[in-house]
Parts: structure tokens; sequence; C-alpha cells
């Protein structure tokens, strides 16, 4: 891996009370580049863009995340607002009550430059026409793909060096899940470095410069789309195509005692 | 934990022989309290103080299925604890029921005052409810206050109750309202564990969720409002009884409110956290008052309120102190005395590791 | 006698609003019910009575001061109680404001004793202005202007500035709005600072009406309490709309039909209001899914 | 930290409470050969609690007695308890002091409701009881052997007040304003009695909540009467409440009221001075009176409570104890509850600084009701008291 990473995560290990969700990951973002964590349900995806973005209290435990060659972790959320990384939340999380431009408004809340946050405004716009019919109505009464447009434009509007989207196909129709990526794609494009948590394991690879797997909380395999989409354990569990000479359980068992 | 196999094996009372040697030998200990009261007043209480935290724990028990169960909040509850006061009362003095006959007419008067707030309560929620239970509270009084009926602004004296020719005293009042507290409580823990009871917690838990799996909120909510007044209904009428004259301006906010302080500072949805919430606030309620008498706390307290506070103030330290219990209570141990039971139990279990 | 009552209605609806407010900025924000409101806005008055009593300053100084006690009441309150509470449910956070308010009460009548006083106000509480034949004290007067006013300024703050906007987000997904980087924390106390000011400012013109002791919150802040649920709890033009038809109501009833249910009308009303409409007049509500 | 310690502090309170118990048991409960033990409940918390005052008279009356040398060699113990004006409380602390601490007699006591909740217990229990702090018919109906009551009564003065306005003063419409409790409505029985006798009826009768604080449709009926005399049975909050709104809407009839509002001084202040021309009724001298009594008790009261008020509230603790001494004094060395009643009964227009009081063998209820007396005073605007009667009979 090269040095310059714009987000470099050493050794985290994260606890849920005594529960440890995060056992020793480290990865690595480089700037420009579309990155992908993906992992099944409860293997510690979210865990660790919560740990980033600093909103589990006193984690992550031990090991260092480091942004822009700054040390971020123990930091408050809003700081490392301020330094330029947005979330976009599992489940979009929207604020139900504010209309779409107040919740617009919101995603540039640390910014204090308003020629730029109207600039940013315009360029979301472009990205998601659909946001400025709706701007004054309440972003709860918004259709889930409208939801999720919202929460991405939101998280643009901080101008962030760094976008972490946590599961951003989850809910949608398959039609909505190809924009979305999409536009994902083009806002990288635009220069914004990605990093995105997936289980549609598929899309974002054909998305990503690079990909991580998470299992129980612990990285079992790291490399580029291409090596990842012909790994054979990615191949059965991820996209759901089975080699057709493998023993029910059997293989299963085999595969995942090789990642430990 | 030992396995249920049964679903019968759940709802029966005694589980084991354990617990039933440990409740004959608790009824034991309540039959004797009286004398040991008597003889030595420990902590300063009296047979009256027992009686009172007695009456207060059915009260707390009814608020408990309504509030810890069923997840409703009441705010009125005085309201209900008057109507059973003064219907007691009132059936016993001027038609002259016996009090056995009176005291369960009171119960079912107030929960179908129960039923009747259960109604609104059916659309409301968190503030709402809140601010409609409290009204219905104080409406109720002052409608008591405005009706001659009921002995108007100045109250009602409640008639002597004699046992074989004698007026009784405060021990006989232990016995009977003990007695009707026992078979209260047992019946509260029985409700909680049948159909009745899991109904209230899914309405709890999530009432549209509830709904959707069939239980009928209508029914249920109402019925929760009823079985609550029925317990606060009859608390009254014994509440009558001890006190031996009500009035209805004592049937304010504030004991609505310390109603629910027991509930939550005994523990949200445990009968037995209820009983001992009531006891801690009651007992504290009226033993703090003698804060002055403490022995050189008190001197020195009563020093700095006159020099720096104001003259007869110093009393003013016991609501200090009770509300800083409250507020204490629901930050340290958010499930009440029951959940600082159940970590004592716990602790003691595993003891030496 | 219509004309007057309606006139004195709306006086003392706008002493409910004003207290309605405090409750509602603090609601919109946490979801807290804040029991205690009453009770600081009394210590606040008591303490503005204390610096005017004692140091004779003009009663603008006097006021300054007193709100910037209030501000850190309402702080206080928040660091050291509230924010203790982990995962707490709303009966909890009921009871924290409950025992404040009885911490307060016990406070206030060990510190300035249970007798009356009156509370000097530089408005009068008995002259009075003439409009069309109606008499209007220039303090009822006053009142409403002052509620009018603050209502008003609050309306385009929460609608229209940063902050505002982000004091709302942060009551309606307090993760979001973290992640938004915006301070929830700050807020929090923020919020509490705001509302403990204008509970303040209530306080001092209740006892301006009447006379200043211990429990003189009591019956306003029930009132106020309704007037916030009759108009939505979440919506400031709720709590004037709900304040001020309170207020006539209750007058009404007492002038026409009962003196004696003239206090306990309000919560007959407010029963069958939220029957017919469970979240309050001005409260367009937001169903969370489950 | 913040949990262990105040789990330790509420051990220790707990504790103290334990320590602090104690029993005493003697022939007469209560009286040792140096101590007599007396007790009284007084709000000293809550809505009611300037009522409080009362019993911390009684106290500054106890230590001027033990100051001069006790009565008879005993020296008096006085424990003074807070009940919140709940009744709950008050027989809680009436059954702590038979049971546990064991006094000899009650002195003083506010309110109706929580007096009652205690009377019958004290009575079957011969606790002697003295000047319960309410003038109303509930002390003296049924007649209790030990109960001496003293204020005089709310519904006698208010029929006596309403006389004087009628006949002296010349007031043919008269209104109420009251407040609605036992202490309100004995007021207006008072009033509607004399009212019948002569009849004529009142021109408007307002009641107030006590919980209240908006009276203005109150003040607007009180107007709408056109009463030229308003006779007004409130707590002080109510009364200054009152004023300004019928000030306000320009209503300024002869205002006239009961005893409990005779702290003028308090008043004046409250009510910024609309209180001046108040007719009132007092059952205590005033408090700048030059009686020997008063001016010795003012004396006393700079030197061991000079952080009191001299209120009316205050000296009427002194009020309603000054005849319990009486009869310790008279009853001798040898004190028991019947000794101590006998000596009660030979009082006879025996004069403190309150009314003239007389009791005798019970017969009839008024044989055991003290004060039969007030005078009539009008507040000048300085807020001094103009006195208009000397001190009257006002039962029949």
């Amino acid at each position: 891996m090269a040095t310059d990473g714009i987000l470099k995560v050493k050794n985290i290990e994260t606890l849920y009370g005594l529960i440890m969700a995060i056992r020793g990951v480290s990865l690595e973002v480089q700037e420009g580049q579309i990155v992908c964590i993906l992992g099944a349900n409860g293997a510690g995806k979210t865990t660790i863009l919560k740990t980033i973005m600093g909103l589990l209290e006193d984690q992550p435990d031990k090991g260092t995340i480091e942004f822009m060659g700054k040390r971020i972790d123990g930091k408050d959320a809003e700081e490392i607002v301020h330094l330029g990384i947005s979330y976009v939340p599992e489940g979009r999380e929207v604020f139900p009550e504010l209309s779409v431009e107040e919740n617009l408004k919101m995603g540039a809340y640390t910014r204090k430059d308003p020629k730029g946050v109207k600039e940013d405004y315009n360029r979301v716009i472009s990205h998601f026409p659909i946001l400025a019919e709706r701007k004054s109505q309440w972003a709860g009464t918004l259709s889930g793909g409208e939801q999720q447009m919202l929460a991405i434009g939101r998280a643009l509007m901080a101008r962030p060096k760094l976008l972490m989207l946590d599961e951003p196909s989850l809910g949608l129709s398959p039609i909505l899940v190809h924009e979305i990526f999409r536009i994902i794609k083009t806002i990288n494009g635009e220069g914004t470095t990605i990093l995105l948590v997936e289980q549609n394991a598929k899309m974002a690879l054909k998305i990503s410069d690079y990909g991580f797997v998470l299992e129980n909380g612990r990285i079992v395999a790291a490399n580029t789309p291409k090596i990842l989409l012909e790994d054979e354990d990615v191949k059965e569990f991820y996209l759901g195509i089975r080699s057709e000479e493998s023993v029910k359980g059997y293989q299963r068992w085999k595969r995942k005692k090789r990642w430990r | 934990m030992d396995m249920k196999r049964d679903y019968y094996e759940d709802i029966e009372l005694f589980k084991s022989t354990t617990i039933l040697i440990c409740s004959i030998l608790f009824l034991i200990f309540l039959a004797v309290l009286p004398w040991l009261i008597e003889k030595y007043h420990p902590l300063g209480m009296s047979i009256y103080i027992v009686n009172l935290i007695t009456v207060h724990a059915l009260v707390a028990i009814g608020l408990n299925i309504l509030v810890g169960y069923t997840g409703q909040i009441s705010m009125g509850h005085a309201g209900f604890f008057a109507i059973g006061a003064f219907t007691t009362v009132i059936f016993v003095l001027n038609w002259s029921f016996p009090l056995w006959i009176a005291l369960p007419i009171a119960g079912f008067v107030s929960s179908g005052f129960g039923f009747i707030l259960g109604l609104p309560a059916l659309r409301l929620k968190g503030p709402y409810l809140a601010i409609a239970t409290l009204g219905f509270g104080m409406t109720i009084t002052t409608i008591i206050k405005h009706m001659e009926f009921f002995g108007g602004r100045m109250g009602l004296q409640a008639p002597k109750l004699h046992l074989f020719g004698a007026p009784m005293k405060d021990i006989h009042y232990y016995y009977m309202i003990m007695v009707i507290a026992v078979l209260m409580v047992i019946g509260a823990t029985k409700l909680i564990k049948t159909r009745v009871g899991r109904a209230f917690i899914a309405i709890r838990d999530s009432d549209i969720a509830a709904e959707a799996m069939g239980v009928n909120l209508t029914y249920y909510k109402t019925l929760a409002f009823a079985v609550s007044a029925f317990y606060t209904g009859i608390g009254g009428g014994l509440y009558a009884f001890i006190l031996g004259f009500i009035n209805p301006e004592s049937f304010h906010l504030i004991m609505s409110i310390t109603f629910l302080a027991m509930v939550v500072v005994g523990g949200l949805g445990s009968i037995m956290g209820s009983i001992a919430g009531a006891a801690l606030m009651t007992y504290l309620d009226i033993k703090l008052q003698a804060i002055q008498d403490i022995p050189v706390i008190g001197a020195a307290l009563l020093n700095f309120s006159q020099k720096y506070m104001s003259v007869g103030g110093i009393s003013n330290i016991a609501v200090i102190v009770y509300g800083l219990i409250m507020i204490l209570i629901v930050l340290f141990e958010p499930l009440g005395i029951f959940g600082f039971w159940i970590r004592t139990k716990k602790y003691w279990k595993t003891w030496p590791f | 006698m219509f004309g007057q009552l309606i006139v004195s209605g709306l006086a003392v609806g706008a002493c409910y609003a004003l207290l309605a407010l405090a409750m509602v900025i603090i609601y919109k924000t946490s979801e807290v019910l804040n029991f205690a409101q009453g009770e600081m806005a009394m210590v606040s008055t008591f303490v503005a009575f204390t610096i005017l009593d004692a140091y004779h300053v003009p009663f603008l100084w006097a006021a300054s001061l007193t709100f910037l006690f209030a501000i850190l009441l309402g702080i206080f309150f928040e660091i050291v109680f509230l924010r203790q509470a982990k995962d707490p449910t709303v009966l909890g956070l009921i009871i924290i404001t409950l025992g404040f308010e009885m911490i307060l009460m016990g406070f206030a009548g060990w510190k300035w004793g249970p007798d009356q006083r009156s509370f000097p106000f530089p408005v009068s509480n008995v002259e009075t202005y003439d409009i069309g034949g109606l008499l209007i004290s220039k303090i009822n007067f006053w009142t409403i202007v002052i509620s009018v006013v603050l209502m008003f300024i609050l309306f385009l703050f929460f609608r229209y500035t940063k902050l505002g906007i982000a004091m709302r987000a942060t009551q309606q997904n307090p993760l979001a709005a973290r992640v938004m980087g915006i301070r929830t924390k700050w807020i929090l106390s923020f919020t509490w600072a705001i509302s403990s000011i204008v509970g303040a400012a209530a306080g001092m013109l209740i006892a301006a009406l009447g006379v200043l002791d211990p429990p003189m919150m009591m019956d306003p802040l029930l009132k106020g309490f309704a007037s916030g649920v009759l108009g939505g709890m979440t919506s400031l033009p709720g709590t004037a709309v709900g304040g001020a038809i309170l207020g006539i109501i209750e007058n009404l009833f007492g002038g026409y039909i009962s003196l004696a249910f003239k206090s306990v009308v309000a919560f007959a009303i407010i029963v069958l209001v939220l029957c017919i409409k469970p979240s309050g007049l001005l409260a367009k509500h937001y169903v969370k899914k489950v | 930290m913040i949990k262990r310690v105040s789990v330790f502090l509420c051990v220790a309170i707990l504790s103290t409470f334990l320590l602090s118990t104690q029993s005493s048991a003697q022939k007469v409960r209560g009286v040792t050969d140096t101590e007599i033990l007396i007790g009284q409940w007084g709000p000293q918390t809550g809505p009611a609690a300037p009522w409080g005052a009362v019993a911390r008279g009684t106290d500054l009356l106890v230590k001027i007695i033990n100051e001069e040398g006790g009565i008879h060699g005993r020296k008096f113990k006085y424990f003074l308890r807070d009940d919140s004006y709940q009744p709950a409380k008050t027989k809680a602390i009436a059954k702590e002091f038979v049971e546990q601490i064991g006094v000899f007699a009650v002195v003083g006591g506010v309110g109706v409701a929580c007096g009652m909740t205690a009377r019958d217990y004290l009575m079957e229990n011969k606790v002697p009881w003295c000047g319960p702090v309410t003038g109303v018919y509930e002390w003296i109906t049924p007649i209790q052997k030990y109960l001496f009551a003293i204020y005089p009564l709310y519904d006698d003065e208010a029929f006596n007040l309403t006389g004087y306005l009628h006949e002296k003063l010349g007031y043919k419409k008269i209104a109420m304003f009251y407040q609605n409790d036992d202490y309100g409505k004995q007021g207006v029985m008072g009033v509607e009695r004399y009212l019948l006798k002569k009849k004529i009826s009142l021109v408007a009768k307002v009641s107030a909540e006590v919980t209240d604080r908006d009276l203005s449709t109150h003040a607007l009926k009180l107007k709408n009467s056109g009463a030229e005399a308003v006779i007004m049975w409130t707590m002080p909050t109510h009364a200054a409440l009152i004023l300004a709104e019928t000030a306000k809407i320009g209503f300024k009839p002869q205002w006239a009221t009961s005893n409990t509002l005779s702290d003028s001084a308090l008043m004046m202040q409250i009510t910024k001075g609309l209180w001046a021309g108040m007719i009132n009724s007092f059952f205590g001298e005033l408090p700048d009176s030059n009686h020997p009594l008063m001016v010795k008790y003012r004396e006393w009261h700079k030197k061991l409570a000079p952080q009191e008020r001299w209120g009316v509230f205050y000296y009427a603790g002194i009020i309603f104890a000054e005849p319990f001494f009486e009869g310790v004094r008279r009853a001798g060395r040898n004190l028991t509850p019947e000794t101590w009643i006998s000596a009660m009964e030979t009082l006879k227009n025996w004069q403190g600084i309150g009314p003239p009081i007389s009791y005798s063998k019970p017969n009839h209820p008024m044989d055991r009701q003290g004060g039969k007396h007030v005078f009539y005073g009008k507040v000048k605007p300085d807020g001094n008291i103009q006195r208009l009667t000397d001190w009257m009979q006002i039962t029949k």
C-alpha cells in the first residue's frame, strides 16, 4: 500500500460495553479513490464508520485513526466534520420535520462561507434535481430513495474531503440502486474520496478502486475489486455464485476456516 | 434458573417449597410486626405509619400496573384515591353499609371512573395524556369540594369502626388492611403473569405492534386504567378510615406526584418495587421533617439556617432532600429500588467470585 | 362585560403563553416535560427581588442580572441532573424535573421564607389604559406585548436562523445532528438557557401582577402547560393561540356560567380538544414509523 | 463515587433517626419533676407555610417562660413539627407526640382538616389540647373534655362584622368575596346568617379557589353587583390580587375583613398601599401596642428571636398559648390533665394579649370556646391602625 493515504486506520479495537465489536482493524483510503468495505450483517462495518466519526464515546479503545496526517481518534464528531469527513448513516436518518432545504442547510452547519455553501447547494441540486422540486416539503414525507438522495446531498453540503456512506442501497429498488451508485461515481469524479460500506458487493465492487472484506470485526481480505471478484470465498458468500461441485455445508465450513 | 416446563407452572404462585416457606415466614413476620413496633418503635415507626405505607403501597401497585406495565402515564391518581375515600365513607356513613361491602363498591366506582378516563387515553400519549389525567385529578377534587353531599369544603368525618363493641385501634386496622393488601398483592402478581398482564406489557413496549398481534387496544388500555383505579380506590377507602377525617383539599396534585414518585423510585414494572417505593417515600415524607432533631447535624443546620437563610425555613431541607432522593434514584438506579435489589441478589449469588 | 372579560382573558392568557413558551422550547429540543419551569421562574424572580431590595439598582439592571442567573440555573440543571441520566424513560425525566422542582421550592422557602412580598416593578399593576371603553391595566398590556414580541422573535429564530434550525434538528434526530457537526450537548444547554430566560420573564410579570411567594407559580405553570398542550406542544404560534383560548374561555366561563369551576374548565376543554385532535391545535406531527 | 457517598449518607441519616428516638415512661405523660413536654404541629413548608409562624411564636413564649424560671419549678420542652398542611402527616405527628415523645399537651396547631384527623386520637388518649389556630365550631361540637378552643369563631365574627357595617356604618348593599375552603365558608355562613335576620340578601357572593391566581372575573362580578361594602374572607395572596383587580376597573367599595388578615404591615406592603381604609377585626393587641405584656414580649423577641418578623401570625402563637400556661400556673405543682382542666375552667375573663378568655364546666359547646371577643380598627394610609371599638363580644 502507498503511504499517502487520506485516512489511515491502524489496529483499532472498539468495545460495545464488554463486547468487542472491532478486533484490530487496519485500513487505508487513498485520496480520490472509492474504497468499499464488504461484510455480512453484524460484521462490524457500521461500527468502523461510527468509530472513525467519533460517534462512540471513549472509542476506539485501542489503535489510532489518522485523517490527512492528523490524529482524529478520541475527537468529537463535530470536530471531525469540521476537518472534512462527512458521514451518511445507515437508514438515511434525515430530519423528518425539517424541510428538504433546511435539511441541506444543516449539512453545511459547520461552514462559515455563505458563498461556497450556495455553490454547493447548486451542485447538490444538479446531482439530485428531485430535491429542488421537493424543496419546502418535510423530509419525513419523502420516499425512501428521495430520502437517500437527500442524505447524500446533505453530507455533500459540508464539502467533505472524505465521504463515508453506510449502506446507501439499503431498501431501495434496483433501478434506484443503480441511480445512487451512478451518482456516487460522479461525486467521486468531482474529487471527493469515498469510503463505502455495502452488502451489495457486486455493485460496490464495480465502482470501487479497492475493497476490504470484514468478518466478525476483523479484516479477512483486502485487495483490488478485480482480484476480490475472483476470490472463491467472496464469490460464494457475497455474490452468491457457488462452485458446482461443492458439497453443501462442508465447503462453507472449510472456506471460512481458511480465512481465520 | 429453574426451567418452566408448563404454562401453569409459570403462573403458579409458589414456585417451589423454598418460596412457600419464605412466604409463610414473611406472613408470620407481618403478624408479629405490630408488637415489635409498639414495643421498640424502630426508626421512629408507629403502626399508623405502617398502615399508611400499606395503603400507599396499594396505590403504587395500582399505578404501576398502569405506568410500569402498560406504559400509560397518569398524574391524576389522587382523584381516584379521593373517589375511593369519599365513596367508602358515604356508603358507610349515609347508608350504613358494612365496610366489607362499601370497600369493594368504592373500588368499582373508582374503576368505573378509570374506565372513563381510559377512553381519551386511547388516543393520547406523553404530555397530552399527562395533562388529561392531571386535569382529571383536579376536576374530581373540585367537584367533590362543591357538593355538599360530600361534606363540601369542610370534609367528612369517617365513622368509627367497631370490633366486638369496642372502637378499633391502629393495630386492628393494621390486620384488616394487611389482609386486604396481601390478597391484592397476590391478585396483582397473578394478573401480571396471565394473558392480561402480557397484553399490558405488549402495549407498553409498542402499542402498534401489540395491536398488529391481535391485542385489543381499546379493551386492554381501558382495562389497565380500570384495574389501576380499582386498586387506588380501595387504597383510598382504607385511607379514609386510618385518617379518620377526609377533606377534598388534601387530595391535591402533589399527592398524585408523590404516588408517581413512589412507583418510579420503587421500580417501574415491579410489584415488590412498588411496595418498597411506597415504604421509602412515605417514611421519608413523614420523618424527614424532624431534621433539626438529628443530633449534631441538626443543631449545625439550624445555626446555618438562621445565619444565612430565613429564620423558620429549616424544615425546607426535608423538601430538598426528598427531591434530591427522587432525582438520585432515577439517575443512578433507573430500575429503582427493585434494580438495586436485583443487583444485590446477583452480587450475593456469585459472591466469592 | 363581555368585552372586558375578553380583554382580561387575553391578558391572563399572555402569562400562560409565556410559560407555555418556555416549556415548549424545551420539549421541542429534548422532549422533556419540564415541571420545574415554574419554580425556576420563581427562584429567578426572588433573585431579582433580592437584587432590587438590597442594592436599589434600576429595574433593567436587576432584570439583566436575573436573566444571567436564569441562564446559569437552566444550564446547571441540564448539566448536573438531566445529562447524567443514562437512557432515561419519559417518566424518569419527568420525575427528575419534579425532583428539581421540589429542590427549588425547598430552597426558596428556606432562603426567603414563606411570607408574601410585593415585587417592585416599573409598570403599575393598578393604572390602566382605556382602549375604546375597555380597561386594561398597564402591566397586562405590557405582558401581552412582551409575550407577542418574544413569541415572534423565537418563531423567527427557530424558523430562519442556523442555530434555531439546528435546535429543531437535534430534537428530531440527535445522531444525525451530531454527524452534521452540531454540538448537540451545547445545543441542549443553550435550549435550557433560553427557556429559563423566558420563564424568568414570565415569573417577574406574574409576581408583579400579584404577590411574590414560593407557591406563586403552581397554578400558572399548570395552565401554561395546558395552553402548550392545547396549542400542540411543539408549535410556537400554538402556545400563543392556546394561551389566548384558555384565558378567554376561562374568563367567559367564570363570568357567565360558574366561578367555582373556572379553574378546572381549562382541563375539560383540553380533554375535549385532544379527543378530536390528539396532537393539539396547531401541531403538524410526523408519525414515526415503528 | 457519588453513588457510594449518597448510599452512605442515606444509611447515616437513617441510623441517626434510629438513635434519636426516645421513649419515656412517667406517671403523668410528659411531666417530670423538672420538665413539661408540649408539642405543636404547623406548616413550615408548602403553600400554607406563612401560618407556620404561629408555631414559632409559641416557641418564643416557651423560651420566655423558661428564661423567667419556668412554672412551679418545671421548665418546658417544646416540640415543633412540620406537617406541610397535610392531614396524613399531622396524624403521624400526633401519634409521635403521644406514643414516642409522650407530651403532656398539644398547644395551637394550624388547620381544620389537619386538626380534625388528630382530634379524636388526642381526646381518646386524654391529651389536653389548647387553642387550635382556627375559629370553627368543629373544635367545640361535640364537646371535648380535653380541648380548649380560643380563636374567636369565624362564623360569629362574620356575623358581627356584617352587623357593624350595616348598623353602625349604614351600608345596605353588601357583597362577599371569600376563599373556597372551610375558612371562607364559615365567613359566608356568618354573613348570611346576619343578613337573613335583617331580611336582606348579599348583592354578590364571589368565591375564589385556593390555587387561583387570576381574579379579574371575580373583580368584574363584584363591580357589577354595585356593592357599597365588600366583606373579604380570604388569605393574604387573594386579598392582594382582588384589591389590585378591583382598583384596575375602578371599583372602590368599603372593604372589611376578618382578623386572619389583621397583619396590616404585611398587607400594606403586598397590596402596595391599597390596604388603606380597610375595616379589620382583630383578635389580639396591635403589634405596636403599649399593653404591658406586649412591651415585655417585644423586648424578649428582640433578645431571643431577632430575625423573626414581629407579625400578627408570629405573636398569634403567643396568644393561643398564653391560656395554656395560665392553666398550668393555676393547676399548681400537682400537674395532671385533670388538674389542668379544672384550672382552665377557673379562667374568667382572663386576658393576656389576646381576647378575654373564659371557660366553665362543659355543659354547652360555648363553655369550651375561650375567645368570644374581637375589636375593630381601620387601616390608616400610613399602615397604622385607628382603633374603632374596644373589645366587644361577638357571640350571642
